[in-house]
């Protein structure tokens, strides 16, 4: 099962709200919300094309720029 | 002449030899002799010679410090040490981050050798032992730090044989390998070319006479 | 202008200095020193840094031995040592000190030469027992030439010492009392062919070969027995008595002529 | 147990993330940070196409330290050896400070307006004597978008010639003649997202461990987390990446074309192709054949596409059994077919990767036409951790050279000169009358080089880069740059180097963070920093140095900028709009990098595919838009294999390859200057067979002389390195400048892409 850690980087005024969007997701839990517009989040899927699928919807998801992934895990668990 | 010395000419001739020069020859001499036998060996506690010495006692017994191994090497690694070296004064020795042994296949050096200090017959440049890299200094080895360096890796005469990489995760990171150069003490032959080439100010990868003593039997 | 020899002398030893110093040079005539080198490429070996190094380490080179046998062989067909008068850097350089020394005149002692033999004993039995060629350790032959050699000069502080004790305190104690190599060549020559020729007819005993000569003892047997020859090993063959001879009572002479 | 193992999982995954994040909360313009008044800015590496992030200390004028950038999402916070000494790399002790001008057989020192006032005479001059295809510059894929831009502008729009190429076209056009042909639009569909993603890597003529490090080590990170990753590694020779693949596959020099005809041959024979995939994607199209070398001067060339049917690519692929490439190749038939089987294996998630093996092949452009066959046979195209990738080996080859279109048959975001349409559009954008802009191409490098030798260019102004040392058939191009006769050559750079040193004007450059910059790397991937210290000396940046030529020679009106480089951004911005979408100049300055098109504030990772690229419907899932002539489809070409320019024989027995090492970088002229890097790697050897060399006699390490029919060299030979030869080959790094390597090199270039082909030439080798 694939765990990420995932930076998101938002419009400028935008990461409280997109922070309360993104939590809506399931397997999206959200671990802060920085000051420079940034939120980091943790994603959890049942295999890599779901997560990617999620990361993807990330993208989607209103005043979000982007979707950075800054650490990866697939091993089994 | 023997009336002049009683009286006077004692002073002047007498006073400058027994007084001033005779101590200060003295001195220079027990000085000089003294350096020589105080020093031993490098800050590391030991010279790294030629490919093809034997055991240090050995070469020290052999040695008759003619410097025709020097003289045979075709990149000047190969230097004489002078009196800091005490008991090993005017013995062959090489200072590899300054120019390390470049392992010339036929290895003219140990065959210049007329003592035996040198292996002579020593013919694959793989059996030489001179000593062992080590890396010394694992927190400011680039590679460690998942930086792609491994200079040493690449340079090893013996790549793939007495340096090898292990990759494995970064968990700094998460989607980038640490190549780690591993060294196979059984393999390595101690030229030094990785230390010359480690890219630290001060090599983290060094040559020992042997690794660091290991208090249990694995082998990693 | 008569004959002389010691201009052929300083020649020889100067040459040996440029031999040692030619691989700087790039050329490839002489690789090593004087405990072993190649001239030509051909092997030769001290005799002496052989049988140190033969005792201390227990490995037997033959190739190392050959070039040490030749070298004894020519020493003891020309004279034992020889090598001292005309090889020996060490030699010049107490040679040219002893100049100072005369003309400062403040060193008048002289010690025994039977020294060297004692200094060859130690120097062999210490080999064997502390299994180190202990005379390679110390010779100033070996640091003047690895000075020349390899430019490395603090070894040369031993030199120096020498020097300032010669010229101090004992005339040319080194060499005629202290060098090991000099006591082994010493006993080579002794039955050397090549020797000092003495004709007590032409002698008018002015004294002034015992002034010149590093090693005074050896005419002794001469100018005061009359003996037609300088038998002693300890003879450098260097030349000096003959050059200086105003009677010419001293010459060049073969065994048992 | 598992639930605590996976809480650890994930609190790594946050924390990792925080540290990643936590980083960029620097003000990315400059930032004061803790350690003794170090002042940190961001900025891209100087070196390879990989684009990693770097953050760069200042202090008291000078750049005192750099680091890795954490939060750049390329490398987090790596780098490889050269990035590490980035901050030496401007300060080596020879830097030039002073424009300087021949004076006989003397450089003199003479100020920036002496310097531009003789150049500008003699543009004008030679322009007026010889007309306007008589000057040219040369520039670089290390130019920053707004100095190719200005070049660009100044040459087509102002100057009125096509007279202007980048150093990229002898490292890359193949690749962008591939891109073009098959997909009708520049640069890869995929991104380094890839690398981790995937399960399965072929890689051809890449060595990626030491040529695009942190890459390498990303992708044998995937491999490390997950057992099923396979990594191949075609070759001619055996590298530190092939030592790391999972299988090493030696294939004689040129083959590679043979061997793809046969994997896509074994893919039809055994129906493992994608049938819908196909049908809905794909046109097949058949060029012209026997096309030439362009080895003869003004070489001229222009394929003729026919449309063919899947049959008749059937029929063509019928030649290229598994027996056939393996005869060629020397890869036995029974891996061909294992590997094809590979490819197109349903549950792997495949991709292909390369670098110069490919690109600098005298059929370059067609060797990329032939993986992407593979990858459009198989549908392993424009999804999430399957795609091909070509790697760039220049910071900005992809962003200045390839989307600014400093080449003589572009102009910006993919547009052609040649097309009346492009030529509107860009002289609408300029401001300028359509016909100043002249609609045929002029010289790639090679010719255009060859027309200085030959006196038809008169002044040629080379920026950021060092032609004479990099050209093949080197001794040609050095001679002709002095043989007098009103040929002026003028060298922008920041040292001396072996172009400076054919140089009648010398002009003191400014470098990387000594002026306000914009790279584009191989992922699409825009990156833009600020100027942080003062270029020392009177070295002034490449850009202010074109805009002043233009100025002098009355083109002053072209550049009528206040803050020159963001005010360039914009307007060349506008050229993307609908396509690339570069996003505006602002939002690079806060990102680390925006991939390529960013629309609405958002990033690409993967082209052509639906729920990535904004241009692709709902509903239509891939969709290769760019390529309108043929409704949307990509192409498959049929290309055969044909034999290189220069093959071994009795007198020339072996083939001579050359490349890079991890240490150095390309000609070396900043990786020299770094003393730890030179001592780590100080001068180039001679790889070679350790049986070729029993044969001939020849030790490890002793001097060999290599000669080909254009030059000879004296090397050492390393029988044991880093890379093995294989028989019949040797190999020699180009980066040593005291060691000219490309003298030896055939100046043969695909007639395509007009990229020579520095890795097969025919030589001998002797004891020297």
């Amino acid at each position: 099962m694939p765990v990420s850690g995932v930076v998101i980087s938002c419009l400028v005024g935008c990461s409280e709200a997109v922070s309360g969007r993104i939590a809506a997701f399931d397997g999206v839990e959200v671990h802060g919300v920085l000051p420079d517009n940034q939120i980091v989040a943790v994603i959890e899927a049942d295999t890599v094309d779901a997560e990617v699928k999620l990361v993807s919807q990330l993208h989607e998801v209103e005043d979000v720029v982007s979707v950075r992934l800054a650490y990866h895990n697939f091993e089994d668990l | 002449m023997d009336s002049s010395t009683k009286h006077s000419g004692i002073t002047r001739r007498r006073f400058l030899k027994d007084g001033v020069l005779l101590p200060l020859a003295l001195a220079a001499a027990g000085g000089g002799v003294s350096t020589l036998f105080l020093r031993r060996a490098d800050a590391r506690g030991f010279y790294l010679r030629p490919p093809g010495a034997l055991e240090e006692g050995n070469f020290l017994a052999a040695c008759i410090k003619c410097g025709k191994c020097a003289q045979a090497c075709p990149y000047n690694s190969i230097r004489m040490s002078g009196a800091e070296a005490g008991v090993a004064i005017g013995t062959p020795h090489i200072i590899a981050r300054e120019t390390p042994c470049y392992l010339c296949p036929d290895l003219p050096c140990a065959k210049a050798c007329p003592s035996g200090a040198l292996d002579r017959k020593l013919e694959d440049v793989e059996k030489v032992r001179m000593g062992t890299a080590v890396i010394v200094d694992r927190e400011n080895c680039l590679s460690l730090r998942g930086l792609r360096c491994e200079v040493c890796y690449r340079q090893c005469p013996l790549i793939d044989k007495a340096i090898t990489i292990l990759p494995r995760h970064n968990q700094r990171t998460g989607v980038h390998s640490i190549m780690e150069p591993v060294i196979h003490h059984d393999k390595c032959v101690g030229c030094g070319i990785c230390e010359n080439a480690c890219v630290r100010d001060k090599p983290v990868i060094v040559v020992m006479k042997s690794p660091p003593e290991q208090k249990d039997y694995y082998e990693f | 202008m008569s004959f002389k020899w010691w201009p052929i002398r300083r020649l020889v030893q100067l040459g040996v200095i440029a031999l040692i110093a030619s691989p700087l040079a790039g050329l490839n005539i002489f690789r090593g020193n004087l405990a072993a080198g190649d001239l030509l490429g051909v092997g030769l070996a001290d005799p002496l840094a052989f049988m140190q190094a033969t005792l201390a380490s227990h490995i037997f080179i033959l190739s190392f031995f050959g070039s040490a046998l030749a070298v004894a062989a020519f020493y003891f067909v020309i004279g034992g040592r020889t090598f001292c008068g005309w090889v020996c850097p060490v030699y010049l350089v107490t040679e040219l000190n002893d100049r100072l020394s005369r003309y400062l005149g403040i060193a008048e002692r002289s010690y025994s030469l039977s020294g060297t033999r004692w200094s060859l004993a130690v120097t062999l039995s210490v080999s064997l027992l502390a299994g180190i060629p202990l005379f390679e350790m110390l010779s100033p032959i070996g640091i003047t030439s690895r000075a020349i050699m390899f430019k490395s000069w603090t070894p040369l502080l031993l030199v120096l010492g020498i020097m300032i004790v010669e010229a101090l305190a004992a005339r040319r104690i080194w060499c005629r009392s202290l060098c090991p190599v000099g006591g082994f060549y010493a006993l080579l020559g002794r039955f050397s062919p090549l020797r000092v020729g003495f004709s007590r007819q032409r002698c008018t005993g002015c004294g002034e070969c015992s002034r010149v000569c590093p090693v005074e003892e050896v005419l002794a047997p001469s100018l005061v027995d009359g003996a037609g020859q300088v038998t002693s090993g300890d003879c450098t063959r260097c030349g000096d008595c003959i050059d200086i001879c105003p009677a010419k009572a001293l010459d060049v002479n073969i065994w048992y002529k | 147990m598992a639930l605590s193992r996976r809480e650890f999982l994930k609190a790594s995954a946050a924390a990792v993330a925080f540290a990643a994040a936590g980083a960029s909360v620097l003000n990315p313009k400059v930032s004061e940070a803790g350690d003794a008044g170090i002042k940190w800015g961001k900025a891209p590496c100087r070196f390879c196409g990989t684009g990693c992030g770097v953050l760069v200390g200042v202090k008291g004028g000078k750049i005192v330290a750099t680091k890795g950038d954490p939060a750049a999402p390329v490398n987090r916070g790596l780098n490889c050896i050269k990035g590490y000494f980035l901050s030496k790399v401007l300060y080596g002790k020879d830097r030039l400070t002073k424009p300087l001008i021949r004076k006989g057989d003397k450089m003199v020192e003479a100020s920036w307006d002496e310097a531009m006032t003789l150049i500008a005479s003699k543009f004008k001059e030679s322009i007026a004597k010889h007309g306007p295809d008589s000057v040219a510059m040369y520039g670089s894929g290390q130019w920053t978008v707004f100095e190719g831009y200005a070049a660009l502008k100044l040459f087509k729009g102002g100057i009125g010639t096509n007279n202007i190429e980048p150093n990229a076209r002898l490292c890359m056009a193949s690749a962008v003649t591939g891109f073009m042909t098959t997909f009708a639009s520049d640069e890869p569909m995929g991104c380094y997202d890839d690398l981790d993603l995937g399960d399965t890597y072929f890689l051809w003529g890449a060595n990626m461990a030491e040529c695009h490090p942190v890459l390498f080590s990303r992708m044998i990170d995937n491999r490390l987390k997950n057992p099923d990753v396979r990594i191949i590694d075609f070759g001619t020779r055996r590298t530190r990446t092939s030592q790391m693949a999972d299988q090493y596959v030696r294939f004689n020099p040129q083959t590679d074309l043979a061997l793809l005809n046969a994997i896509a041959h074994v893919i039809i024979k055994e129906k493992l192709y994608d049938e819908k995939f196909i049908k809905k994607h794909v046109v097949f199209k058949k060029g012209k054949e026997n096309i030439g070398y362009g080895l003869e001067d003004k070489f001229k060339f222009t394929d003729d596409p026919k449309p063919i049917s899947f049959d008749d690519y059937k029929k063509f692929l019928e030649k290229y059994t598994p027996e056939y490439a393996s005869k060629l190749s020397g890869v036995p038939a029974a891996k061909i077919v294992e590997l094809a089987r590979l490819y197109a294996d349903k549950k792997r998630k495949v991709n292909s990767l390369w670098t110069m093996g490919f690109n600098q092949h005298v059929r370059g452009t067609w060797v990329n036409n032939l993986v992407y066959n593979v990858h459009l046979l198989t549908g392993k195209i424009s999804r999430p951790g399957e795609n091909p990738m070509s790697l760039t080996g220049q910071p900005s080859a992809c962003g200045t050279a390839r989307e600014v279109g400093t080449f003589t048959h572009r102009l910006p975001a993919d547009m052609v000169v040649t097309n009346p349409e492009h030529r509107a559009k860009a002289a609408e954008i300029w401001g300028i009358d359509v016909k100043r802009i002249p609609d045929k191409p002029t010289y790639n490098a090679t010719e255009m080089f060859r027309a200085l030798d030959r006196g038809d260019i008169k002044v040629l102004w080379s920026q950021v880069t060092n032609p004479f040392q990099s050209l093949p058939h080197l001794n040609r191009y050095r001679k002709g740059a002095r043989k007098g006769d009103g040929r002026f050559v003028i060298v922008s750079d920041i040292y001396p180097t072996k172009s400076t040193e054919v140089a009648d004007v010398i002009l003191p450059s400014a470098s990387w963070v000594e002026k306000e910059g914009f790279f584009g790397n191989a992922e699409r991937r825009g990156q833009q920093w600020f100027k942080m210290v003062d270029a020392p000396g009177e070295a002034k940046s490449d850009l202010w140095q074109t805009m002043e030529l233009a100025r002098r020679l009355g083109h002053g009106n072209l550049f009528p900028y206040k803050y020159a480089e963001k005010e360039i951004f914009e307007e060349y911005r506008k050229f993307t709009v609908g396509g690339k979408d570069l996003a505006p100049y602002e939002a690079y300055v806060k990102a680390r990098g925006l991939r390529w098109p960013v629309v609405n504030g958002k990033e690409t990772l993967w082209r052509y595919a639906e729920g990535h690229d904004p241009y692709v419907k709902a509903g239509e899932g891939v969709k290769f838009y760019k390529n309108k002539k043929d409704d949307g489809r990509a192409v498959i070409w049929a290309r055969p294999y044909e034999p290189a320019a220069e093959s071994p024989d009795k007198q020339y027995p072996f083939w001579l390859c050359t490349g890079r090492v991890l240490e150095h970088w390309h000609t070396g002229t900043m990786t020299g200057r770094v003393p730890e890097i030179k001592r780590a790697y100080p001068a180039a050897v001679c790889e070679m067979h350790p049986d070729d060399a029993k044969r001939m006699g020849i030790k490890n390490l002793q001097k060999v002389k290599i000669t080909s029919r254009r030059g000879t060299i004296i090397l050492p030979v390393d029988l044991n390195g880093r890379g093995k030869a294989e028989k019949g080959n040797i190999f020699v790094a180009f980066f040593d400048e005291t060691k000219l390597i490309n003298e030896l090199c055939i100046d043969a270039y695909c007639p395509i892409s007009g990229e020579p082909d520095y890795k097969k030439c025919a030589v001998k080798v002797e004891k020297a």
